[in-house]
């Protein structure tokens, strides 16, 4: 079933045409990841869904309905999450405040809060910390955490494994298969082989447009098309 | 053996109660290329910071060439050659490239004071500059204001800041995170020539394994702000501490 | 960034440049007592404008002192004036007074404070100032209180100074402009203010100049790549401190006349503020084009207004919003305008307008 | 015939203070009306008036000024409304040798010895308010005063002028409290004064002298001062602050000018007119604005030919009649001297404010007012 | 000496710096009875202060907004409420309680219908281009204050206003020789109330914290799913009614206002705000009350420095605690 459709979305940050025609369907469950090159327009892309950028002419459908004209909270009170490439959290509150903002009502759910705990232990240790002083790999995980700690439809993540440690990308892998049961995953990835593990459905962006769109698996499989598409040859 | 350039004695910092670097004893030599490895929050950013003066000590001392330089503030550390480019990037976004790399250069030809002369009158400088923005690939976006350009650009020109300081100590904080693979390669070369003068000591963090196999000569690593390991690449990356601590499953995949 | 090549430099230089001659003509182009006044005004507050902008515009420090270094050196000139009596030996000694003090108060307020957040820096600052207007109006047996001081200029200056004579004894008149004291006394003004200006000009084009404004952009990493950043804040900070006291002297000499409300008050700090942003933050043609409008503003927009009031004087309520009364009104309105249309006022949108990208 | 020009040269914008000088305006033509019958002539030469704007800046004012006198080429300026402004007007007056008539602003300082002899003033100075206030104390050795002013040279001139008339007469002073300009909480003060004075036997008065926007009156007499049989004493005021004054019903002090108390023709005509037109009853400024016009047409009438020389002549020592009776310029330094009046408060619920009725006039030659310029 | 600081910390630390004034002034003055009379005064003067500051320190601290233009809410409070208050002089006059109540009523509610009014416009007018950017925001609210001090001059006029007050509110409490106005001891309460009001919500409620976060980050709590374009142009709303509610009490405080009231606090209210720390409230009243006794007991003791008290309080406070008495940010 589909959960997203981007229909030939052009988007203009102020003068400049980034995205030219940019044309995807993200089935619903599973993670469907999206590569590019750097500035080939992926940020953009998740940011337009997000109406943080206003997508002209060119459309976002979720769940079948148009949500291109809507305002950035009205998205996100459809269910829809955001971790930025910047990780967006917000230096000068605690670790605990960054995430109590996260929550629908305020409050915590334990269970959610105590698998969070599991797949991020440094989070419990700063609990009361401000989030500046964090190391960047650890704000990158307060990112993540702040996505998941509500039950949502569908999770944007640009870059999360930047920066991390080896060990903490496998355990966020691990933590994106078992969220992507219940919950779709856009990812935007550099990192190839992270992205290979996780996928299911992929595409590739260049220049604002979509170059290709396939399954993750077949894609591996073709080191010509990787070549050629994001210079993965060396 | 060479002398050390830089040695670290005891080196701490606390924040509240936690310490983020404790006790940290090091040396490194010129001509040698040191990776710093270790989980995410284990104290590397800190560590840096420590030694170019961003943060002051707890306790313990940094030496450069047998001087004392804990007490002093950063930019006297970075007229006394120890240079730096940072894990997030830190440009002076509204000035060109140009300009910032510039900046660099005439901050180590200590030409800051000279106030009545055009900057256009100093050729030399000019000249330097340029280089830096050919070594750096910066050249076409050279009269951008630093804030126009794409990420990976950014990246690149926090490296050259680093490279027109000139300095005897080279501390790279993550270089490439964030930047695609087509443009990964040039940043590794520039650090790769670094390496090839040998009065010059390189100091890297980074986490990308394949970047750690072809640049290091040593590698320590840093767990919860404590000296781990520290030796040969191949004898630390196959400790199985380090395993434990770093690399875990996909460690062993790639070993 | 290229300022160097665009169509709009090219403008903007033209423009200062144009006015620049009127300054130099101004006697001769404009011969009424108004005009002159104008002239020298601007030529005073192109120096005040242009050190100030060393601060907020280059470097990034809100300072409200500006006007107490201008205050320092007025009241420094006008106080050995007085107790001198008129002569070149007291425009100096009141002149390097003025600066000596100016200078110890700068490196105090420099050291003591630059390193604390600028919003505490503008505070702080701010009481500083106020405290030297209270002592100004206090001192009263030196300062003259609330109401100045007025005092005789260098004999060179009177009006009565005849510098070149007919055969009758008359003072000659060249182009109809008599070449009197009052002539001496505007060149006075306009080539000092000339000299600062292009001192503060080659300030900012040379190494410092950038070393300034990276400051700005992002201390931290100024400090990180080697500059000591504290010891340039509080350089700049003391030669805008000198620049203004000159400029307070100069205009001292010229005005005859020293009190708080045209020395000291907060109201100049606005003008000057007013006319950094009008002209354009962190550019020295800025200050010119700022310094020009605002003081043009100042003395003929209420005629202008009284003209529009009256051409409008049978339509309904436009009138009562022209009221000569409520100049003031517009200018802030303007001024709002400009700030949020023109955020880099009127030097830099033109001079970003044509730039070859 | 060529029209003889005139200067009203004010802050008229920039200072909350303009509405004052627009009163003066007023007044000055009202003024003008009344002296030549509405002709708006004088010797067959028909009277032009222009305004320049001083914008409360001293430079500006300096500037406008100059103008007027060199461009314009008016024979007189009327000005200004802040004594610091017209402090610094008063050296271009002596630069372009014209006349310079100050209305309103007090300052003694205006007549003294930075002033020179183009200038002449209609307005009261600030001698002439404290020893109108001292006398309307009715001082003998029974009277105890505690005093209060701002700390500034206005503040403590008035406070010597008050002190300088009580000399001789017994009264004595017990404490002189000084608070900083724009001081709006005066508990610390009045606590000092009442400690001061309330062991004190005889008469103990609060003298008040401050001029800014606060009401020291009022807060000194919310804290009862008459449980200490202390009462306050303080000068008149302008019409919008007189409300304030109900709370001190019976008070006694001296003004300058209240409408309903010169008993003259003119002031007669200034209140019906001013009513008529404005449907308010003049003030100060108004009644200032007049007396300036009315001194300029008598000199204009009296002078040998319109010129400045001849001008000075008429006018120094010249007697003309105001709204507030009959005025003389002093010779040696071109002060108008002037009756003061003491008056008693009065409330009466109908009328908006605080009536100060009359109890005496202080004439002229009671007040000892000190020679400004001697050069 | 640890020992003691840390005894000092558990019972309140910076709090009882006004205790400590207090006491030190109670020996100094010597006669009780002026020392009852300048400390009540100063408290009442202080939460005076506290209101005029409040919706400042709430902008400042929350938005990171400097609001040079709070001065003009101000005087608009004042001169709105004085309005209405002159208005209704004959309720005022009335012996009826409750004519009295509810002239002052109408008056204050006016005064705060239309500080939300005036705040709505200006934080979409004027404030909302330039969050974030310090030094516009010092210069476009400096241009707003200029064209609303020309707007109640041109409303107002420039004479000195006379503002009538409920007959209740005139005349002190009398005990012993320690005089009481009653005018103060309703603002204190007044301002006691705001203070609660506003600890509550900031604390009790996520709004604290989603304003905060979102100067940091407007887009990420958009994303979050907040409307935080609402939620600043209420929190404005409120600021900007707290001052002229504070303008309102000080024109029945003054009796005699001017249009330049507002510009004649600022300086004091920036002090108060300073001192107390940025962003946090508590700071603010904190800061407001020390101003308010230190200026009562220095007038009192050292009547020539009492101009320069306030500069000193707040040179020596940045000096021992360079980010002022209760920082919001630790
Ligand atoms: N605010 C902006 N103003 C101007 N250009 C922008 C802005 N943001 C992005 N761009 C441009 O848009 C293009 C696409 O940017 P985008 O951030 O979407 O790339 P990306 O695929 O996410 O790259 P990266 O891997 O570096 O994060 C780039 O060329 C970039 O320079
Ligand atoms: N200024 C500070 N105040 C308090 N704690 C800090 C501060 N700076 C760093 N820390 C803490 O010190 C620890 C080490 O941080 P550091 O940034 O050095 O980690 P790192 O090794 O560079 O990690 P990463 O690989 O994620 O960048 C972290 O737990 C961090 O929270
Ligand atoms: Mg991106
Ligand atoms: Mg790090």
């Amino acid at each position: 079933m589909t959960l997203l459709t981007l229909n030939a979305m052009q988007t203009n940050i102020e003068q400049y045409a980034v995205l030219h025609d940019v044309t995807l369907t993200v089935p619903e469950g599973g993670v469907f990841v999206l590569l590019g090159r750097n500035g080939a327009g992926k940020t953009t892309t998740l940011r337009s869904i997000m109406g943080l950028w206003r997508p002209s002419p060119g459309s976002v459908t979720f769940r079948g309905e148009d949500i291109s004209a809507l305002h950035t909270a009205e998205v996100a009170r459809k269910g829809i999450a955001y971790v930025p490439e910047n990780m967006g959290v917000f230096g000068g509150l605690t670790i605990e405040e960054n995430l109590i903002l996260a929550t629908k009502t305020g409050k915590f759910d334990t269970a959610r809060l105590n698998r969070i705990y599991g797949l991020f232990p440094a989070l419990k240790t700063f609990w009361g910390k401000q989030a500046w002083s964090l190391s960047g790999g650890q704000k990158q995980m307060l990112a993540v955490a702040r996505a998941i700690i509500e039950p949502r439809d569908l999770i944007l993540i640009d870059e999360p494994t930047k920066g991390l440690a080896p060990s903490i990308i496998d355990a966020m892998a691990d933590a994106f298969r078992e969220i992507s049961e219940t919950t779709t995953i856009l990812l935007v990835e550099q990192n190839f082989h992270f992205a290979k593990s996780l996928g299911r459905d992929m595409a590739v962006i260049d220049d604002g447009r979509i170059a290709h769109t396939g399954s993750m698996a077949d894609f591996a499989a073709d080191k010509a098309l990787q070549d050629q598409l994001l210079s993965l040859s060396a | 053996m060479t002398q050390p350039s830089l040695v670290t004695k005891d080196l701490t910092i606390r924040f509240g109660g936690h310490v983020a670097v404790n006790q940290v004893n090091c040396e490194f030599r010129p001509g040698e290329l040191t990776v710093i490895v270790g989980p995410n929050g284990a104290g590397k950013t800190t560590f840096f910071n420590l030694i170019s003066g961003q943060l002051a000590a707890s306790s313990g001392k940094v030496v450069k060439d047998g001087v004392e330089i804990t007490k002093m503030s950063p930019s006297t550390r970075a007229r006394h050659g120890i240079g730096r480019a940072f894990q997030l990037t830190n440009l002076f976004p509204q000035l060109s490239v140009l300009e910032n790399i510039r900046l660099a250069v005439q901050a180590h030809s200590g030409d800051g004071w000279r106030l009545f002369k055009p900057v256009s009158s100093y050729k030399e400088l000019a000249a330097k500059a340029e280089r830096y923005l050919e070594a750096t690939k910066l050249t076409d976006v050279a009269l951008l204001p630093a804030s126009a350009l794409p990420h990976g650009d950014q990246r690149k020109l926090e490296v050259a800041l680093l490279m027109a300081m000139e300095p005897d100590i080279y501390m790279f904080d993550e270089p490439t995170a964030g930047m695609s693979l087509d443009h990964t390669p040039d940043v590794l070369e520039l650090i790769a020539e670094i390496k090839h003068d040998k009065s010059k000591t390189v100091l890297l963090v980074e986490h990308k394994m394949d970047v750690v196999r072809a640049l290091a000569d040593r590698i320590i690593v840093l767990h919860n702000g404590e000296l781990l390991a520290d030796g040969a690449p191949d004898e630390v990356m196959s400790s199985q501490i380090v395993r434990d601590v770093y690399l875990g499953k996909s460690g062993e995949a790639a070993a | 960034m290229t300022e160097q090549n665009s169509t709009g430099a090219l403008i903007v230089k033209i423009t200062v440049l144009t006015i620049g001659a009127a300054l130099l003509f101004a006697p001769f182009l404009f011969q009424d007592v108004r005009s002159l006044e104008v002239a020298a005004r601007i030529c005073v507050f192109v120096v005040l404008v242009a050190s100030y902008d060393l601060l907020i515009g280059y470097t990034g420090i809100v300072s409200f002192a500006h006007t107490m270094f201008f205050g320092f050196g007025a009241y420094g000139a006008a106080i050995a004036l007085k107790q001198m009596g008129p002569g070149w030996d007291a425009v100096m000694v009141g002149g390097l007074a003025g600066m000596l003090v100016s200078l110890i108060v700068a490196v105090a307020i420099g050291l003591l404070s630059l390193r604390v957040k600028a919003i505490f820096f503008a505070m702080i600052t701010l009481a500083v100032a106020s405290v030297v207007l209270v002592l100004a109006s206090q001192l009263s047996d030196f300062t003259g209180g609330e109401d100045g001081i007025t005092y005789r200029a260098p004999q060179l200056f009177k009006t009565a100074t005849k510098l070149a004579v007919d055969e009758d004894g008359k003072v000659l008149r060249l182009f109809g402009v008599k070449l009197n004291g009052k002539l001496a006394a505007y060149y006075f003004v306009f080539a000092t203010s000339l000299a600062l200006f292009v001192l503060m000009f080659r300030l900012v084009g040379s190494p410092l100049g950038t070393v300034l404004k990276a400051i700005r952009e992002n201390e931290a990493r100024a400090e990180a790549i080697g500059y000591r950043v504290v010891s340039y804040r509080t350089f700049v900070f003391c030669i805008a401190a000198l620049a203004a006291s000159l400029a307070g002297t100069i205009y001292a000499i010229w005005l005859k006349y020293t009190g708080p409300d045209t020395m000291l008050s907060f109201s100049i700090m606005i003008d000057i503020l007013l006319m950094v942003v009008i002209g354009g933050m962190g550019t020295m043609w800025g200050a010119v084009i700022g310094a020009v409008l605002m003081v043009l503003a100042q003395y003929y927009l209420r005629d202008l207004m009284g003209a529009a009031a009256e051409a409008t004087s049978n339509l309904p309520i436009l009138p009562e919003l022209l009221n000569p009364d409520r100049w003031l009104l517009w200018l802030g309105i303007i001024f709002i305008l400009l700030v949020y249309f023109f955020p880099r006022g009127i030097a830099g949108t033109i001079m970003q307008k044509g730039i070859a990208k | 015939e060529d029209p003889i020009k005139i200067a009203l040269v004010h802050g008229i914008s920039g200072s909350t203070y303009e509405v004052f000088s627009k009163q003066t305006h007023t007044g000055f033509q009202m003024g003008l009306e009344y002296a030549t019958g509405g002709t708006m002539e004088v010797a067959g030469r028909p009277l032009e008036i222009i305004i320049k704007d001083t914008q409360f800046k001293p430079d500006v004012a300096r500037a406008a000024l100059a103008e007027a006198y060199g461009d314009d080429e008016v024979l007189i300026a009327v000005g200004g409304t802040s004594s610091g402004v017209t402090k610094g007007m008063l050296p271009i007056a002596e630069e372009y040798e014209r006349i310079l008539l100050i209305e309103p602003a007090v300052a003694d300082s205006l007549t003294g010895e930075d002033s020179n002899r183009y200038v002449f003033k209609t307005s009261r100075n600030s001698s002439m308010d404290m020893q109108a206030q001292a006398l309307a104390l009715a001082p003998d050795e029974n009277l105890f005063v505690a005093t209060l002013a701002e700390d500034y040279a206005f503040g403590r001139d008035g406070i010597s002028a008050f002190k300088a008339a009580l000399d001789g007469s017994g009264a004595t002073i017990v404490t002189e409290e000084y608070v900083p300009q724009k001081t709006t909480d005066f508990t610390a003060a009045t606590e000092r004064m009442f400690n001061a004075l309330k062991d004190k036997p005889g008469r103990k008065v609060i003298l008040i002298y401050v001029a800014g926007g606060g009401d020291p009156m009022g807060k000194i007499q919310a804290m009862e001062p008459a449980r200490y049989d202390i009462s306050i004493s303080t000068g008149g005021h302008i019409l919008p602050v007189l409300p304030t004054y109900k709370r001190v019903p019976g008070m006694e002090g001296a003004i300058y000018y209240y409408y309903e108390i010169p008993r003259n023709e003119i002031n007669d005509w200034l209140v019906k007119e001013h009513q008529a037109r404005f449907d308010s009853p003049p003030d100060f400024f108004t009644a200032g604005g007049m007396t300036a016009a009315l001194a300029i047409v008598k000199g204009l009438e009296t002078a040998e030919s319109i010129d400045t020389e001849s001008l000075i002549a008429a006018m120094e020592g010249m007697s003309w009649e105001t709204p507030k009776g009959t005025m003389t310029f002093r010779p040696e330094d071109h002060q108008a001297l002037q009756d003061m009046y003491h008056f008693k408060i009065r409330v009466d619920d109908e009328v908006d404010w605080a009536i100060p009725d009359l109890v005496r006039e202080i004439s002229a030659d009671e007040l000892k007012i000190p020679l400004g310029r001697t050069n | 000496m640890k020992n003691l600081t840390q005894i000092l910390a558990r019972m309140g630390g910076v709090n009882l710096l006004p205790v400590a004034v207090a006491a030190v002034a109670f020996v100094l003055i010597g006669v009780p009875s002026s020392w009852v009379t300048l400390t009540v005064a100063g408290l009442a003067m202080g939460m005076m202060i506290f209101l005029m500051a409040s919706g400042l320190s709430l902008v400042f601290g929350l938005m990171d907004v400097l609001n040079f233009g709070h001065s003009a809410f101000v005087s608009l409070g004042a001169f709105v409420a004085a309005s209405v208050l002159t208005w209704l002089a004959g309720w005022l006059g009335a012996d009826s309680i409750f004519l009295n109540v509810m002239a002052l009523f109408l008056a204050l509610t006016a005064a705060l219908i239309v500080g939300l009014a005036g705040g709505w416009f200006f934080e979409t007018v004027i404030i909302r281009p330039v969050y974030k950017d310090h030094l516009r925001q010092i210069l476009i609210t400096m241009g707003a204050l200029i064209v609303a001090e020309q707007l109640i001059l041109a409303v107002w006029g420039g004479t000195p206003m006379a503002v009538p007050r409920p007959q209740f509110l005139e005349s002190a409490i009398i005990l012993g020789d320690v005089s009481i106005e009653i005018y103060r001891i309703f603002a204190f309460l007044l301002g006691l109330a705001v203070y609660v009001a506003l600890y509550l919500t900031l604390n009790r409620t996520r709004i604290g914290l989603l304003i905060r976060a979102g100067v940091e980050n407007r887009e990420m709590v958009e994303a979050l799913g907040f409307r935080i374009d609402r939620l600043f142009i209420g929190v404005f709303m409120l600021g900007s009614a707290l001052a002229t509610l504070g303008g309102a009490m000080w024109a029945g405080y003054e009796t005699l206002i001017s249009p330049s009231l507002g510009a004649e606090m600022m300086i004091v209210v920036f002090i108060v705000v300073i001192i107390g720390g940025l962003g946090s409230i508590e700071g603010t009243l904190l800061g407001a009350i020390m101003v308010g006794l230190v200026g009562n007991y220095v007038g009192f003791l050292m009547p020539k420095m009492a101009l320069a008290s306030n500069m000193i309080l707040m040179m020596a406070i940045l000096m021992w605690r360079p980010s002022g008495l209760r920082p919001a940010v630790k």
